[in-house]
């Protein structure tokens, strides 16, 4: 498989980039090139140029300020996995970087790129809408910053201007008392998900949800947001009665054991399925991917919540 | 693959009908559809381009229309041969426009659509996102096409 | 069983390093796609994304255009040459390029020569070609409705998409077994088109010579020599004679089965070739190899078991749909159309059996290559391992006693199956006995007992195979005519060190290594001083390759035959230079002594060396045979797996958590290539089981075209295999040997699918069809009101 | 047709091409340099056949463009024994039967090189993980793991002798 012609441009600076992008017809934005170059080799895709941002220094850094976590443009997957921030304090997302594609992928993926792409397929944008991440994108005029509920528009479609390129993404630092994790469902390594939830709940000290955030990924033709599993467990109680400083012992088992806790983990995952508008394909019926946004949502909230309190 | 698809317009429904059964009007309100020359009294010669983020897919080839008056329904058959081995695209399409009691009126279009070669065997629901993205499209230009068509004929 | 050579000779029974390894390791391989000819052209293949309709028109001027592109061939250009068509291996036809219809998506339509591959590709892009789509036929069962298109129009007489009607056994002594049988099982059950998947897929280098007429052709194929003889077939019109034609096989990157037939991209690659008189090469990327070619199985199997009340079988009854999509375009033995698919009575003994198969030609690609399985064997066991575990449901008994209780006792052998087989040797219950040992059976049991109790879903599944192998003795089996025996050449250095060549060719499964063994056993000459060469058909002796597990059965046993003559020769040699008769000799591996005077000895290596300098009187010079070896029968292999799955009630995902192999495939040449064999073999298990399949929406587009939905199984899926190992020689192969090169891949499909069935049994499920995917498993789950 | 004057080194050894746009790396390696250990299995970046070490990091080169590659260092299966012939893992798939067809075995041994360098003592479990982008049709993995293993034994061995040769010379 060979790629259709074009002509590649690797700017040096990131202005020099934007006005590439402004001056050259049909270009095209590449960062690790792990969707793109096989959509061009599949001569599905051909874009007379290709912008190169791979040899734009500064945007290869991943770093904690300002009460964000900064990823930037250049960042890739494998990058993600070694962060010890990540590991820390956002395990959401090295559970999403751990099932993309496969570790070599992974070495040149950027995650900036996994979400730019606009594939309801990929796996971070339900993780960055379950986190509420902002895009920022950068474009002739400066940057501005794109609220990750209105950056996803359906099937490889974008907020992104056709001048602009994703420069960074910003993640809120969540708060003491916040969890997070990422349930994928493949049928092998590599494989697009069947189905994949990204849950992030805050908990405060007597064990309430106080913040939810859901994301769907191939559940749609957009990664969605179930706002209505978020509702469903915004308020609920995870922790009996002494609070979650009194449970901190054996943290895991009393966390959802709270009268009423899998009532409520079943209502919201039950919320998440209600959401999501599947189609049928190779993985599945519409009935089967729906009850897998049930089932993987149940997962990762209960491993969200046993994180939250092993954190909190 | 049938794909069934209906809608509701607040517009009369001879005005609508008027729109859908002229193969330029329609061509015009469907997106990356051209209409280039007419063969015969019901065959067109057109094209249509596919645009879906990064992915391009451009057909061309013919479209004919079978109209009845009476009814306001049409049988539309499009078959388009794909650039650079991208693959064929068939659709017979019945579409009907029904008045409705409020003054406006019902379009259905019920579709048989087949798509050959590498958009088809990709899979992951290509050909329903892709029709069904077309179809919100089409639906929107066309309103607003009847609203500017009301407009004009304020006085 | 130790083995009777030192480890310095390394005859048989020794783990020997393989000697091809080194060039592999280091990157200096010699595949297909290395091969770099001066002059040398490119060629790539414009392929119809429709699978049924008249082609109007092929525009190729914009192709010509493109910088590098030199020409465009279609059917019409063929069609001159009248190589345009070219039969198929089980004697239909099959187009090269089309001159007015495509039959199947994918198929080749035309092709660009350009002076690079880039530039080929970019040609491929700008032919235009004007399809008239037609409603394809994908379902074979409505391809033999009586209002269905006929598809072969250019077949005179074809009247129905019907290829054949093929059957075994005696249908009326098989139904009377049935009306009085106490307890009638039955299954419908699909074994779906797969495809081989090799890493390296298929290409050539074609290079006419036009002076003199010459052609030389390095292609993946594993049978080089019945190659040379089709291609000399096809194309000896144009001149093109045998003698003139030299097929060479370079390394190739797995074959199991896909690299045996012809495909039209070789012969437009020669066609090319001829037509330019320059070196052209052709290599297919992985969508085409996907979607083209090499593709196997497509069995639609009703069957049927007759048993008394306690589980004793009676009776088999199989009826069988088979889509071979165009063209029967096999690679089977041609008075074997179904293949060994009658070997289906597998490891029981019963009175009666019956089989019949109707194929059918559809709108999809040729069908029928052995996907690592000896033509149908994979169908056959399959069909039989899964209704045994029916039958041991319905009648409440343990599937692996049941087996037991129906095993053939190994006093019975040689075993005449009902179907027809004379089987060479066995002993299933040490099999059993062994992999029900080493796995924890009764433990397994319990605990699955207790997991049930809780509503956790644990299944055990056991499957005990009969595979059929080494085709074939001369009398049965040909292709195109050519019997299928094998061959060997050995010609002993006057150093001793020794040349061998083969009518086969080596995959992967290690040839240069268990050959050299082979000889090593016999003429004691140490193995690492044997080199093996296979796959030029100009200097190999004529052979019909490897596949079917043939090798070991067939070259093997003509290089241990044709070292025996030598090792005669040697002897009258042996008994000159120690001044004694020939029958005063005694023999141990790599040297004679003489009876009752074992100090007295010559080496064979001086045996060698006075072959060319100090001859008996009247003998020829030199030490070499030749052996054109054609089995008595074939070989029997057998085994036992047994497989332990826990299925997530949430997903339906399935996870293999423990198989054990238990195989016997006869004396063992070198223990850690069969081990390797074993593990491969069973991936390729595992992969149909739960993974792959090749399916086709209504109008025929291809829809696991590529690695994103054909799933390879990666080493996350894959369970740490369990092997183990029982002996049963073959006695009629020379070195008492058996084929193992495909037990895996036909004896785990059905205990990996037994062991998911096991697990849902007691909700009432008695079959899944493969692969076992998780959405299937969940659907059930669903329906029984167990998912989570 | 833009073409690029590119510089990379292979192996140790400076290299320089003219290259298009759009040529594909493991094109660069295989055609322009004729390194041909470095295959090519499925062009969809599935089964890293083509697997090369790009600045270090195991990478599947028929998804990278060549000109993508300016100014780094490529490794490829040529060059990872050392003079004395067989690197521990090369001599890891040989004793362990890690190897049938041969055709996936590059792009394994460059992952594994790539693992053993920043894992030196890894468990099956990460070995599986690592090798889960290479696909191997013929070996069933189980012996490549072995493989992988016997290299990180071997090659552990070396350096706490060679540990142990540098504390005798400080003590």
């Amino acid at each position: 498989m060979i790629p259709p012609q074009f002509d590649y441009h690797a700017p040096g600076g990131l202005d020099e980039a934007l006005g590439l992008l402004g001056e050259l017809d049909d270009a095209k934005v590449m960062s690790g090139g792990q969707s793109l170059l096989p959509m061009m080799k599949l001569r599905l895709a051909s874009p007379a140029n290709i912008i190169d941002i791979g040899r734009i220094p500064g945007l290869d850094t991943i770093e904690e300020r300002d009460g964000c976590l900064r990823i930037g443009a250049l960042v890739t997957e494998a990058q993600l996995e070694e962060s010890a921030a990540v590991a820390e304090r956002y395990p959401i997302l090295l559970d999403t970087a751990r099932v993309i594609a496969d570790p070599l992928v992974r070495n040149r993926a950027t995650v900036c790129g996994n979400i730019a792409h606009g594939d309801p397929a990929n796996d971070h944008p339900a993780t960055m809408l379950a986190l509420r991440a902002h895009v920022i994108a950068t474009g002739p005029g400066g940057e501005r910053t794109i609220d990750i509920d209105d950056f996803f528009h359906g099937l490889f479609m974008t907020a992104l201007g056709e001048d602009e390129i994703l420069t960074e993404l910003h993640i809120p630092v969540p708060p003491a008392g916040s969890g997070g994790a990422y349930v994928k469902l493949e049928r092998k390594v590599g494989d697009y998900a069947v189905a994949g939830v990204a849950v992030q709940l805050t908990l405060d000290d007597d064990g309430k949800v106080t913040r939810a955030g859901v994301g769907l990924t191939n559940l749609g033709f957009a990664p969605i947001r179930a706002t209505a599993a978020e509702e469903t467990l915004l308020g609920a109680d995870f922790v009996p009665a002494g609070g979650l400083r009194g449970a901190i012992e054996k943290i895991r088992d009393a966390i959802t054991k709270a009268p009423g806790a899998d009532e409520v983990i079943a209502a919201a995952a039950q919320a998440a399925a209600d959401m999501a508008e599947p189609v049928e394909d190779r993985r599945g019926s519409v009935e089967y991917k729906r009850n897998m946004a049930r089932v993987l949502t149940a997962r990762a909230i209960r491993q969200a919540l046993a994180r939250a309190g092993a954190g909190g | 693959m049938r794909i069934e698809e209906g809608f509701t317009i607040d517009a009369p429904a001879a005005e609508v009908w008027a729109i859908l059964s002229d193969p330029r009007q329609l061509s015009e309100l469907l997106p990356g559809a051209e209409i280039t020359e007419r063969i015969d009294d019901t065959t067109w010669e057109g094209g249509m381009t596919v645009k879906v983020g990064p992915l391009v897919a451009a057909y061309t080839g013919t479209v004919s229309f079978m109209l009845n008056e009476e009814e306001r329904s049409a049988v539309v058959r499009a078959l388009g041969q794909g650039k650079a081995g991208m693959g064929t695209a068939e659709m017979t399409m019945n579409s009907r426009v029904a008045a409705l009691p409020d003054g406006g009126c019902e379009v259905t279009m019920d579709s048989d659509v087949t798509v050959t070669g590498i958009l088809a065997q990709l899979g992951r629901g290509m050909t329903q996102v892709v029709s069904r993205r077309m179809l919100q499209e089409f639906v929107k230009r066309l309103t607003s096409a009847l609203e500017n068509e009301a407009k004009e004929a304020e006085p | 069983m130790a083995p009777k050579t030192s480890a310095d000779i390394c005859g048989m029974g020794h783990s020997m390093k393989r000697k091809e390894d080194p060039r592999f390791l280091q990157g200096k391989g010699n595949y297909i796609d290395d091969i770099v000819l001066p002059g040398m052209l490119w060629l790539d293949i414009v392929r119809s994304p429709i699978a049924y309709g008249k082609i109007k028109g092929i525009d190729s001027s914009k192709a010509l255009e493109v910088p590098g592109v030199l020409a465009v061939l279609t059917g019409k250009d063929l069609e001159a040459y009248n190589l345009h068509w070219m039969p198929t291996l089980m004697s239909d036809t099959q187009m090269v390029l089309p001159t007015d219809t495509v039959m199947y998506q994918a198929q080749e339509v035309a092709a660009v020569i350009a002076t690079s591959r880039y530039a080929a590709a970019d040609g491929v892009a700008a032919v235009e070609v004007d399809y008239e789509p037609m409603k394809p036929v994908i379902d074979p069962f409505k391809a033999l409705e009586e209002d269905a298109p006929v598809l072969r129009t250019d077949k005179e007489g074809q009247t129905d998409n019907r290829i054949w009607h093929w059957e075994a056994g005696d249908k009326e002594a098989t139904d009377k077994v049935f009306e009085e049988a106490d307890v009638v099982v039955r299954e419908s059950m699909h074994v779906p088109r797969i495809h081989v998947a090799s890493i390296e897929t298929c290409g050539c280098v074609a290079d006419f010579n036009p002076v003199e007429g010459h052609l030389t052709v390095y292609m993946t194929t594993q049978a080089p020599h019945a190659i040379r003889t089709v291609l000399a077939l096809v194309a000896g019109h144009v001149g093109l004679s045998e003698e003139k034609i030299r097929v060479v096989s370079p390394d190739i990157g797995g074959g199991f089965g896909g690299k045996v037939p012809v495909y039209p991209g070789y012969v437009v690659a020669i066609a090319a070739s001829v037509v330019l008189g320059k070196p052209v090469k052709w290599i297919e990327d992985r969508m085409e190899n996907l979607q083209a070619d090499s593709f196997a199985r497509d069995y639609h199997m009703d069957a049927e078991l007759a048993a008394d009340a306690d589980g004793k079988i009676r009776g088999l009854r199989i009826k069988t749909l088979a889509d071979h999509g165009y063209s029967d375009a096999q690679a089977a033995p041609s008075k074997f159309p179904a293949g060994l698919f009658s070997i289906c009575t597998g490891s029981y003994d019963m009175e009666q059996a019956y089989a019949e198969v109707d194929a059918v030609y559809t709108n999809k690609p040729p069908g029928g290559v052995a996907y690592r399985c000896s033509f149908r064997v994979t169908e056959a066991v399959h069909c039989m391992e899964r209704v045994v575990d029916t039958l041991a449901h319905k009648v409440g008994k343990d599937p692996a006693q049941l087996r037991e209780e129906n095993f053939i006792p190994k006093e019975a052998f040689p075993y005449q199956s009902p179907l027809g087989w004379e089987y060479d040797s066995g002993d299933y219950q040490a099999a059993m006995d062994k992999a029900r040992e080493m796995i924890g059976y009764d433990d397994l049991r319990r605990e699955q007992a207790e997991k049930r109790a809780r509503g956790e879903l644990m299944g055990i599944g056991v499957c005990s195979f009969t595979e059929v192998l080494g085709a074939g003795p001369s009398k049965d089996f040909d292709i195109l005519g050519i019997k299928m025996f094998d061959s060997a050449e050995v010609r002993v250095h006057p150093t001793g060190k020794a040349i061998a060549r083969f009518g086969t060719k080596s995959q992967g499964q290690g040839h240069e290594t268990t050959y050299a063994q082979i000889i090593a056993e016999e003429l004691g000459l140490p193995a690492a001083h044997v080199q093996v060469e296979e796959g030029d058909t100009d200097t190999a002796p004529y052979g019909l390759g490897t596949y079917a597990s043939r090798s070991t059965p067939t070259a093997g046993a003509a290089g241990a035959m044709a070292a025996r003559q030598i090792r005669a020769k040697a002897a009258k040699i042996a008994a000159h230079l120690m001044e004694v008769s020939e029958e005063d000799l005694d023999w141990e591996p790599g040297k004679f002594s003489v009876k009752g005077a074992p100090d007295r000895s010559v080496t064979i290596q001086d045996c060698a060396f006075a072959a060319y300098t100090n001859l008996p009187e009247g003998l020829e010079p030199g030490l070499e045979a030749t052996n054109y070896y054609d089995p008595p029968n074939l070989t029997f292999p057998f085994g036992t797996y047994i497989c332990v799955v826990d299925i997530d009630r949430g997903t339906g995902e399935v996870t293999v958590r423990r198989f054990v192999a238990v195989d016997d495939c006869g004396n063992i040449i070198n223990p850690m290539i069969v081990q390797g064999q074993i593990h491969g073999g069973l991936t390729q298990g595992i992969g149909p089981a739960l993974f792959e399949e090749i399916p086709y929406d209504e109008d025929g587009n291809n829809l696991a075209g590529s690695f994103m939905d054909y799933l390879v199984p990666t080493s996350m899926e894959t369970p740490a295999w369990e092997t183990g190992h029982t002996i049963t020689p073959s006695p009629h192969h020379p070195l008492g040997a058996k084929g193992v090169g495909e037990s895996a891949t036909v004896g785990a499909p059905p205990a990996i699918a037994n062991a998911v069935v096991d697990a849902l049994a007691h909700l009432g499920v008695t079959h899944l069809d493969i692969p076992i995917t998780p959405d299937k498993v969940w659907e059930v789950l669903n329906e029984k009101g167990v998912a989570e | 047709m833009a073409t690029h004057q590119i510089s990379v080194t292979v192996n140790g050894e400076a290299h320089a091409a003219e290259v298009e746009s759009r040529t594909l790396l493991v094109h660069l390696i295989r055609d322009d340099l004729r390194l041909t250990g470095t295959h090519i299995g499925c062009d969809t970046t599935h089964c890293g056949a083509c697997t090369v070490l790009l600045d270090g990091k195991p990478t599947k080169s028929c998804t990278v463009l060549a000109v993508q590659a300016n100014g780094t260092e490529i490794a490829t299966v040529e060059g990872l024994a050392g003079a004395d012939g067989m690197h521990a893992l090369q001599e890891g798939f040989w004793e362990k039967h890690g190897l049938q067809c041969g055709f996936c075995t590059p792009g394994m041994l460059m992952t594994g090189a790539a693992l053993l360098e920043e894992n030196p003592n890894p468990s099956e479990a990460e070995i599986r993980e690592a090798i889960s982008g290479n696909l191997c049709r013929c070996t069933g993995y189980v012996n490549i793991v072995k493989a992988v293993q016997y290299a990180a034994e071997k090659m552990g061995a070396a350096a706490e002798t060679a540990n142990a040769a540098t504390d005798g010379e400080d003590s």
